[in-house]
């Protein structure tokens, strides 16, 4: 890890209290932050440089009925990448936008909410973005199932022998 | 499966098999397969085929791959800007039954569902040497005149509308993007 | 021919009665006088003078009806009799209705009294008559139109006071302001003389027909002056200028006042060639640039007027034959586009390209119009725009006049492009949504129109009669007549014939209608079905491409010099000037007044003039 | 007489200009190591367009094909080949040259009337193009007229019986080969019709017929511009021999053009108003002051 990132979780650790921390690579440094401090955090490190917000997304951990969202920030000045994650329930997903310290994030909360169904206060502008006519759940939680949605809406071919046995014998895997 | 002909009909789909303009539709990995076929080793233009810009030019129309729901909607809109007699070609076994995308939720299943096909090529992807092979039989088809997947489209219009209706939802999306 | 004028001068003040009592019948009475005058133009026997009013001592006003003078009479008693059909619906919109018309009617008396003139005077009295009213006419226009009339004055002011020095110049020293007698005597003068007479001359014809470097008032007052009046000032008006360069170049002989260079050209003639190159030049570049369609076509008509000038100032058979068929051409052809114009803008009330399209689906007639009248313009086969350019070339290139021809080649392909921008804009592509309901334009507005289509063409297939006045004209002012039959135009390098031209083309037309016909029937599709590169749009208004047409070519032209700048910059240098000179030495007391009075006084005995 | 001759100049235009563009493709396909298509290919592709059901844009679509498509049968009427003149006497080059602007207006306006932005790109490129190339190539012939004192194009033809203008105005000659390359559209002033950029121009809505017709006026244009240049700079001959001479410039053109890659419109322009231009001029100046070899 490079001391000026260093220097920065100290300062960061002073101002919202201690997160943990996780060293991935030489310029690379995850914190796993309170959902109420993320907007500070983000804020602080756009301040210090750290200016691209370079992803915004969404992990859905099912098990632990959380869903995990994600903001990889970069620094044009030495390059480093601060990926910055906060937990939030997965029930009634809610968050605030940060369309105000990055315009672009207004098409990444886009996305997330179509994909994930997270709400985000004060984005006034929640339409789909990348499906077309979507009538599912949003097609990237955990709880959805792509098989059948697919079977559902798009028919397969039916084959009136089971082509996959065959091919096995064929092959001389399976005894015929 | 063949039709009925006049002499001329004839004559015309003798010209149509030597001379087949096509369009690439190039949305998946099949299209890669393209470049070798068309250059000096394998060179198609000696079977008369070459790229088109526009589907207004175009003869056949090639699906190079899975089709996601977005990009049907266009491949629709797209095979019905073309003249008839049209003949489309899929690529690939995505295009049959899926392929490795069989279960997303985010791509088609067959093509012949919702726009008729002529001619599959099997394989992940094909090699041109498969390509060459299937155009060749597209020609003797065409030549026979058992390439009739364009009067099928009129023929049985209802139930392609219906399957895509059924799939799509509605086929051309009028939202934002669209302004 | 007094006795025509001074019906056509009292006419008008009734047509302007008429016309305040019912401006229908007034305008039926403008083209009762227009068609009367022009059937009295036949009448007249070529060759009589008469007198008229005397203004200065022993100088009586002559009026002489010439070839010349019936030639550019018809042309701009055909441009008259069409625009004043077209009126019949165009007027009911505007306002003024009654002064429109009168001004209209004194144009083209007073316009018709400056052809007739036999000595300078009346010719330069008949000139500030159509001036006057047709300045008046330009501010009844656009909301910028009071500008763009002031433009217009200022520069046709400078063409006519210079003429009118040559006149005096001329006065002074013969006594005399016949034509016929300063032609006689004028030519064994000393040469500073001979050349100041002429540019001074050729000044009020440069100024009128729009020449480089006295063209910048073409672009505004043709784009914002009263759409009707447009066709009439293109038409009508700019060939009086045409008329003034015939005056100096061939009335005056050239030929033998002026030593001859290279080609056979008066080297007085060689000024005005290479103010005629510049013009093709400057009007050809800037036209492409053009968003409003009647700057455009402004433009074009500088760079016509250039043609019509390098023609006459060639002083060959071909050459002057070419110079005056295509004032001719340029004037039908001109006024053809003008009143498509107005047809267009009648309906939309925009003249900007980029705001319109896909008006042919709505107005074909209309369309129909402007392509025959750019055909024509640009110099395309089989229409008789052509027949004048080709004169014109072959004579620059007989003569072997390398850089004139250039510029000649550029502007006639240059035509090409400019002539096509509002043809795509503004007719061809997809409809505006906000011209959903816009429908053709009444019948009489599209009679004058078709008629002159009909015109066009026939002169195109059969340019006998046109060519028989011109080389009339030829034979009265001594150079040698054209060669022609009914089609066929001969030169020393080569002939070609009309008809068999036109009628290849209609060979080829069927050929390919048999063709057409012969094989399967295409189905029809509306304009929205397009090739989108596989996407679908619902707004089709942005997908017509007009604007900045010629977007890759302007750039490379970008940062050219402007005329229009430099006069901007000398009129504001005069007007620092007087608030200068208003600030340090005015002050509103009889004082003053009595001062400078006084100053002034001092400074003439002083002198002693 | 004059109409069997007339039959004859087109039919000459219709094989030997279809043939010719099929053996033009099978030479650029051995020159990029390809076997290439049949030389009657272009035969099999117009027919087959023409055999298609297509769409059509409206009245003034149809009529711009119909226009292009007469004007350029009528351009080729008037040109001589070699001995097979049509019009002796009234086959001027300026009427040549104009009669086939009203080919290339029919087509821009029919296709603009398509209301395809990419047409109207096209459109807009080619006439810009025009504008690039014809000034040189008439500068060009302007001398060669002014040297001949005639626009006959059977007579210029006829009076370089001792020695070809190519050989007595080199400079000329260059230019004009130049200036024909932009108007075949050959590779490196294919601007127009450039297919990745913007899906064949102006030929982006046409289907079926109109394609057909198209290709066909294609192929006259081709046959009249090389005719042109065959006649004014390589000295005409009879029948045979001028066709064996335009076969030659046309693999020339074809061998040159297959190797380039494409211009930029606004390089075509500065490219022909920069050198063929000033070379044009330099060699009126020559003929002027009378250096022709």
């Amino acid at each position: 890890m490079m001391n000026s990132m260093n220097d920065l979780l100290e300062e960061l650790k002073k101002l919202f209290g201690n997160f943990e921390v996780q060293e991935i690579d030489e310029r690379e440094v995850k914190i796993d932050v309170e959902s109420d401090k993320v907007v500070g955090i983000l804020t602080t490190l756009k301040s210090k440089g750290y200016s691209h917000l370079s992803l915004l997304t969404c992990v859905d951990w099912i098990n632990e009925n959380k869903f995990e969202l994600i903001y990889i920030l970069y620094s044009w000045q030495n390059g480093c990448k601060f990926i910055v994650a906060t937990w939030i329930e997965r029930k009634n997903p809610k968050f605030v936008t940060v369309m105000n310290l990055w315009p672009v994030a207004r098409f990444y909360e886009r996305e997330i909410h179509e994909f994930f169904g997270v709400e985000f206060e004060g984005n006034d502008d929640m339409k789909p973005l990348i499906l077309e006519l979507w009538d599912d759940i949003p097609p990237l939680r955990k709880d959805f199932d792509p098989l059948e949605y697919s079977k559902k809406k798009f028919p397969g071919r039916q084959y009136d022998k089971d082509v996959i046995q065959e091919a096995l014998i064929f092959r001389g895997d399976k005894n015929g | 499966m063949s039709y009925e002909r006049t002499i001329w009909e004839k004559i015309a789909d003798n010209l149509r098999s030597r001379s087949m303009w096509m369009l690439h539709y190039c949305t998946g990995c099949g299209a890669v397969e393209l470049p070798p076929s068309m250059t000096s080793r394998f060179d198609m233009e000696r079977l008369g085929m070459g790229p088109m810009a526009t589907p207004r030019q175009a003869d056949i129309f090639l699906i190079t791959g899975y089709l996601s729901v977005k990009t049907l909607r266009r491949v629709i809109y797209t095979y019905e800007q073309m003249p008839d007699p049209k003949y489309v070609v899929g690529f690939g076994s995505c295009t049959i039954n899926g392929g490795i995308y069989y279960d997303s939720y985010a791509t088609i299943n067959r093509v012949d569902y919702y726009i008729p096909v002529d001619l599959y090529i099997a394989g992940c992807m094909p090699r041109p040497e498969a390509i060459f092979e299937a155009f060749t039989e597209l020609m003797r088809m065409i030549r026979k005149g058992e390439a009739i997947g364009w009067k099928k489209y009129k023929e049985n219009y209802e139930w392609y509308k219906q399957n895509q209706l059924k799939s799509l939802g509605e086929v051309y999306v009028h939202d934002e993007f669209h302004e | 021919m007094s006795q025509l004028l001074l019906i056509l001068f009292i006419g008008s003040f009734l047509v302007y009665l008429l016309t305040r009592m019912n401006w229908i019948i007034g305008v039926l009475a403008n083209i009762g006088l227009a068609i009367y005058s022009f059937y009295r133009l036949f009448t007249f026997k070529v060759g009589t003078s008469e007198s008229i009013f005397s203004l200065i001592v022993n100088q009586n006003g002559t009026l002489v009806y010439s070839e010349l003078s019936k030639f550019f009479g018809i042309i701009s008693l055909i441009v008259a009799i069409s625009v004043y059909f077209f009126l019949i619906n165009w007027l009911e919109k505007q306002k003024n209705r009654a002064v429109f018309n009168f001004f209209l009617a004194l144009i083209t008396a007073s316009t018709l009294g400056v052809f007739f003139s036999g000595d300078l005077l009346t010719l330069y009295i008949f000139w500030e008559i159509m001036l006057l009213f047709s300045v008046l006419l330009v501010q009844m226009g656009k909301e910028d139109s009071k500008k763009a009339a002031l433009n217009y004055l200022t520069i046709s002011l400078i063409g006519s006071y210079m003429y009118l020095y040559a006149v005096f110049m001329l006065w002074n020293r013969y006594g005399t302001l016949v034509i016929k007698d300063i032609v006689q005597k004028i030519s064994v003068e000393t040469s500073i003389f001979k050349w100041a007479v002429l540019i001074l001359i050729a000044a009020a014809g440069i100024a009128k027909s729009g020449i480089f470097p006295l063209h910048t008032w073409l672009r505004t007052t043709q784009g914002s002056s009263p759409d009707a009046f447009s066709a009439i000032l293109a038409g009508q008006l700019e060939k009086l200028g045409a008329y003034m360069l015939v005056l100096t170049v061939a009335v005056f002989p050239s030929l033998k006042m002026f030593p001859v260079l290279y080609g056979g050209i008066p080297v007085f003639n060689y000024v005005l060639i290479v103010l005629g190159m510049i013009s093709i030049l400057i009007g050809t570049l800037m036209a492409i640039k053009q968003n409003d369609m009647k700057m455009l076509i402004a433009y074009s008509t500088v760079s016509n007027s250039g043609y019509i000038l390098i023609g006459l100032a060639t002083m060959d058979k071909i050459g002057f034959a070419g110079g005056l068929f295509h004032a001719f051409n340029h004037a039908i052809a001109s006024v053809m586009i003008f009143l498509s114009f107005a047809a267009v803008i009648y309906r939309t009330k925009t003249s900007k390209i980029d705001e319109m399209g896909g008006l042919i689906w709505k107005m074909p007639l209309t369309f129909i119009t402007y392509l025959v009248g750019i055909i024509s313009l640009a110099g395309i086969p089989p229409m008789s725009g052509f027949i004048s350019k080709w004169m014109i070339f072959v004579v620059l290139v007989k003569k072997g006049m390398f850089l004139t021809a250039a510029a000649a080649f550029i502007g006639s392909v240059g035509s090409f492009l400019y002539v096509f921008r509002p043809l795509a804009g503004v007719f061809l592509g997809q409809l505006k949504s906000k011209h959903k309901d816009v429908k053709e334009v009444p019948i009489f507005m599209l009679i004058p129109m078709l008629v002159l289509v009909v015109i066009t063409v026939f002169f195109g297939v059969i340019p006998g009669p046109v060519l028989n006045m011109i080389t009339a004209v030829e034979k009265e002012l001594n150079i040698q007549p054209l060669e022609h039959t009914m089609t066929v135009i001969k030169s020393s390098v080569g002939q070609w014939n009309t008809l068999t031209v036109f009628t290849m083309f209609a060979v080829g037309f069927i050929i390919a209608f048999i063709l057409y016909m012969v094989f399967p029937k295409a189905k029809r599709i509306p304009l929205t079905n397009q090739y989108t590169a596989g996407e679908f749009l619902y707004n089709y208004d942005l997908y017509h491409y007009s604007t900045r047409f010629y977007a890759f070519f302007e750039r490379l032209y970008e940062k050219h010099p402007s005329v229009e700048k430099l006069y901007e910059m000398f009129g504001k240098f005069f007007k620092d000037i007087g608030e200068f000179l208003n600030r340090w030495f005015y002050s509103a007391s009889p004082s003053a007044y009595l001062l400078w009075f006084s100053i002034v006084l001092l400074a003439i005995f002083w002198v002693r003039w | 007489m004059t109409i069997f001759k007339v039959a004859a100049v087109l039919l000459t235009g219709f094989f030997v200009g279809l043939t010719l563009e099929g053996i033009a493709r099978k030479i650029i396909a051995r020159v990029q190591r390809r076997y290439g298509p049949p030389w009657y290919q272009n035969f099999i592709d117009v027919f087959k367009a023409l055999s298609k059901h297509g769409f059509s844009h409206g009245w003034i679509f149809d009529f711009g094909v119909l226009m292009a498509l007469g004007g350029v049968i009528a351009t080729l009427s008037f040109v001589p080949l070699g001995n097979l003149v049509a019009f002796p006497g009234l086959d001027n080059v300026f009427v040549v040259l104009y009669l086939f602007a009203v080919g290339a207006l029919g087509m821009a306006m029919g296709m603009v009337g398509s209301g395809n932005p990419n047409a109207s790109i096209g459109v807009a490129r080619a006439l810009t193009q025009m504008l690039g190339y014809e000034v040189p190539y008439l500068v060009s012939l302007a001398a060669i007229i002014f040297y001949y004192k005639t626009s006959s194009i059977s007579n210029l033809m006829n009076l370089q019986a001792d020695s070809w203008n190519l050989f007595k105005m080199p400079i000329g000659a260059a230019v004009a080969f130049i200036s024909l390359m932009g108007m075949l559209g050959k590779k490196p002033f294919d601007t127009p019709i450039a297919p990745a950029e913007i899906a064949s121009g102006p030929m982006v809505e046409l289907s079926s017929k109109y394609m057909g017709l198209l290709m066909l006026m294609h192929t006259f244009s081709i046959f009249v511009e090389i005719s042109l240049f065959v006649d004014i700079f390589l000295g005409g001959g009879s029948y045979l021999v001028f066709l064996l001479k335009f076969t030659v410039v046309w693999i020339i053109a074809t061998l040159i053009s297959a190797v380039l890659p494409r211009f930029r419109i606004e390089q075509v322009v500065k490219f022909y108003w920069r050198v063929p231009l000033g070379l044009a001029f330099l060699q009126a100046f020559f003929v002027l002051i009378g250096w022709v070899f």
